[in-house]
């Protein structure tokens, strides 16, 4: 059961990996914090696998963490860091 | 090789590519990201060293420090993004002047 | 089947180091800073799960705490106020200062010497963990022998708040000089405070006692399990800083002086207990057996108050202005 | 093999296959409204399904209820986002994608 919780546990990071093209291409700016968002929920998957996996426990109380705060990026996101679709941001280097 | 060994080299790494951005990228927002970035490959580099411990148990000694520092990191990081702030509102630019003026 | 379990706890730490290395990679050297923001967030995520798979879960509990929650609201809210800056700065000087920094990377020779620099950096570092033994406890055993005398039965806590109490000491000296110092240089700036939707309010209202909760859930097993005062101090800020981007008005609901003390609690509470203890004939942040484990309860309380309190004050980015409007 | 065991690796591999089909739908969809559809599969009933999956295992009742709690709130976490990113979108003049 181990090496398939581990293996299950992988095959989401990988997803999560993929996941990351979303934030290089955008378009929009709340395209890419989708994809943060989508890797909060995975982390949270991944912790719960591996608390299992691990024999540890408390790990799910990392995933209680992650669960509970997973909303604060997007708020704020939402709330300060969204500018009207007509501005761009300089592409400094 | 062992897994502790793994990730301890991935800290270094983290800490080099950290050190790099930290010397070339001019904008001050980046160079403290690049700090941040410094930050957890050295706190990796720690976490790595504690898990060498025998028997499955880490070393809570560095897992403490570590804690430590993530704290100090996080209220330092936005000490210096207000620092950022008032250099942008000063020089009316992100990013430190190219010469003194004095 | 051991060689099953050994096979994918492989893969899924080589996945894992590669990820952070590509994350890292793009958080520094991506062209869009919002981009750079949006990876850093994934990449305390990551990190999270390595402290996990190093068997850290005190450590993992901070990074998330503070790795999904408050990072990426810094940021994002600093980034928000240099665009405002920048709007300001280019309604001043409309022509003479458009350079947006697109100048400021230093050309191609200075950069291969900071490569080289990076790498022989690198290199030296690796040599020396590599010529590390692969096996080393460390201070696990004393730790172990001690912890009976310590007051509390989580290793991790009884090394920060007994062992080493010093060091967590002078950290809430850093976190109150931090504010101190964060609060002379600027009053907060003033932000556009829309009211909440209603499903944002609601969420607001249903998540922050929750988060409340779960603080003192951490605080609360700390003492035997992985949590402690600076997990549970993170997850206070992240709920203050949840209603203060909701638009609740902290400085309207809360009167300076109150704050100002809360602000100074942990260290005040931390000193105070040393020197009664100095008083009573022990030494400095020194516990008696009887009561150490109530007294650091009592040290961990004021700390997390403290702590939550710093954060969430630091997320202003300035002091707090009064309402002139009154 | 339990029956338990059977029943937890059905779940989980249902989990993990509604997690693909979140990661593809960000991938390929073509607007952020639609990308928003997918993701919140992932959030909901990939979550859920692994979360059940690993609760039948679980040792105490505590470590099934912080499951669900977990589940709970990562659904509200989701649906708060997704409505607050949908609107915000709507209003920055972001035109929804129609087939043509």
């Amino acid at each position: 059961m181990t090496a398939f919780y581990l293996g299950l546990a992988s095959f989401l990071l990988l997803n999560l990996a993929a996941g990351m093209w979303r934030i290089l291409r955008g378009p929009s700016e709340a395209d890419r914090m989708l994809a943060a968002q989508l890797f909060g929920t995975t982390a949270v998957a991944i912790l719960l696998l591996l608390a299992e996996a691990m024999g540890q426990p408390a790990l799910r109380d990392v995933s209680l963490v992650f669960a509970l705060l997973a909303a604060v990026t997007v708020v704020a996101f939402v709330r300060r860091a969204w500018r009207p679709a007509t501005e761009e941001h300089s592409n400094d280097a | 090789m062992n897994a502790a060994m793994l990730y301890a080299l991935t800290g270094a790494g983290l800490f080099a590519l950290g050190l790099y951005a930290l010397a070339v990228q001019a904008h001050l927002l980046r160079k403290i990201i690049a700090f941040n970035v410094m930050g957890s490959g050295a706190f990796l580099v720690l976490g790595a060293l504690a898990h060498r411990a025998p028997d499955q148990v880490a070393d809570p000694v560095p897992h403490a420090m570590v804690i430590t520092g993530i704290v100090v990191a996080v209220s330092a990081t936005a000490f210096a993004l207000v620092l950022m702030l008032r250099v942008q509102s000063e020089t009316g630019q992100p990013h430190l002047p190219e010469q003194p003026s004095d | 089947m051991d060689g099953a379990v050994n096979a994918a706890a492989w893969a899924f730490d080589a996945l894992l180091v590669l990820t952070l290395l590509w994350l890292a990679w793009r958080v520094l050297m991506g062209p869009d800073l919002f981009k750079s923001i949006v990876f850093f967030i994934a990449f305390g995520l990551v990190m999270a799960l390595a402290w996990v798979r190093l068997r850290a879960p005190d450590v993992a509990l901070a990074e998330a705490a503070i790795g999904a929650g408050l990072t990426g609201a810094l940021f994002l809210a600093a980034l928000s106020r240099l665009a405002a800056g920048e709007r300001i700065a280019n309604a001043k000087r409309p022509v003479e200062n458009s350079d947006t920094g697109k100048s400021t990377r230093p050309h191609r020779g200075v950069r291969m010497v900071f490569i080289a620099m990076s790498a022989l950096f690198f290199g030296g570092l690796a040599a020396a963990l590599l010529s590390l033994p692969a096996e080393a406890p460390g201070l696990t055993i004393q730790v172990a022998e001690n912890l009976s005398t310590s007051g509390v039965s989580n290793p991790v806590t009884a090394v920060l708040l007994n062992f080493r109490g010093y060091d967590t000491l002078l950290e809430m000296g850093v976190l109150f000089l931090a504010v101190v110092a964060a609060w002379s240089l600027t009053p907060a700036p003033k932000e556009p405070v829309s009211p909440p939707g209603i499903v944002l309010a609601s969420f607001v209202r249903v998540l922050s006692p929750m988060l409340l909760l779960a603080a003192g859930y951490l605080l609360w097993a700390g003492t035997h399990a992985p949590g402690g005062a600076f997990q549970a101090g993170s997850v206070l800020a992240a709920a203050a800083v949840l209603l203060l981007l909701s638009g609740k008005d902290m400085k309207a609901n809360w009167p300076e002086w109150p704050l100002r003390v809360v602000l100074g609690l942990g260290l005040g509470v931390f000193i105070a207990i040393g020197l009664v203890m100095m008083l009573i004939g022990h030494r400095f942040l020194e516990y008696p057996l009887d009561y150490a484990g109530d007294l650091i309860l009592l040290i961990e309380v004021a700390a997390t108050l403290s702590i939550g309190v710093t954060l969430a004050a630091l997320f202003l980015g300035g002091r707090p202005q009064r309402d002139e409007r009154k | 093999m339990m029956l338990s065991q059977m029943i937890t690796i059905v779940l989980l591999l249902a989990g993990a296959a509604f997690f693909l089909a979140g990661t593809l739908g960000l991938l390929r969809f073509p607007d952020v409204y639609t990308r928003l559809h997918a993701l919140t599969k992932a959030d909901n009933v990939g979550l859920g399904l692994v979360a059940a999956g690993l609760a039948i295992q679980a040792e105490t009742w505590a470590a099934m209820g912080k499951m669900a709690l977990i589940w709970l709130l990562v659904l509200l976490a989701s649906a708060t986002g997704a409505h607050l990113v949908a609107r915000g979108a709507l209003r920055r003049g972001i035109p929804p994608w129609t087939a043509r």
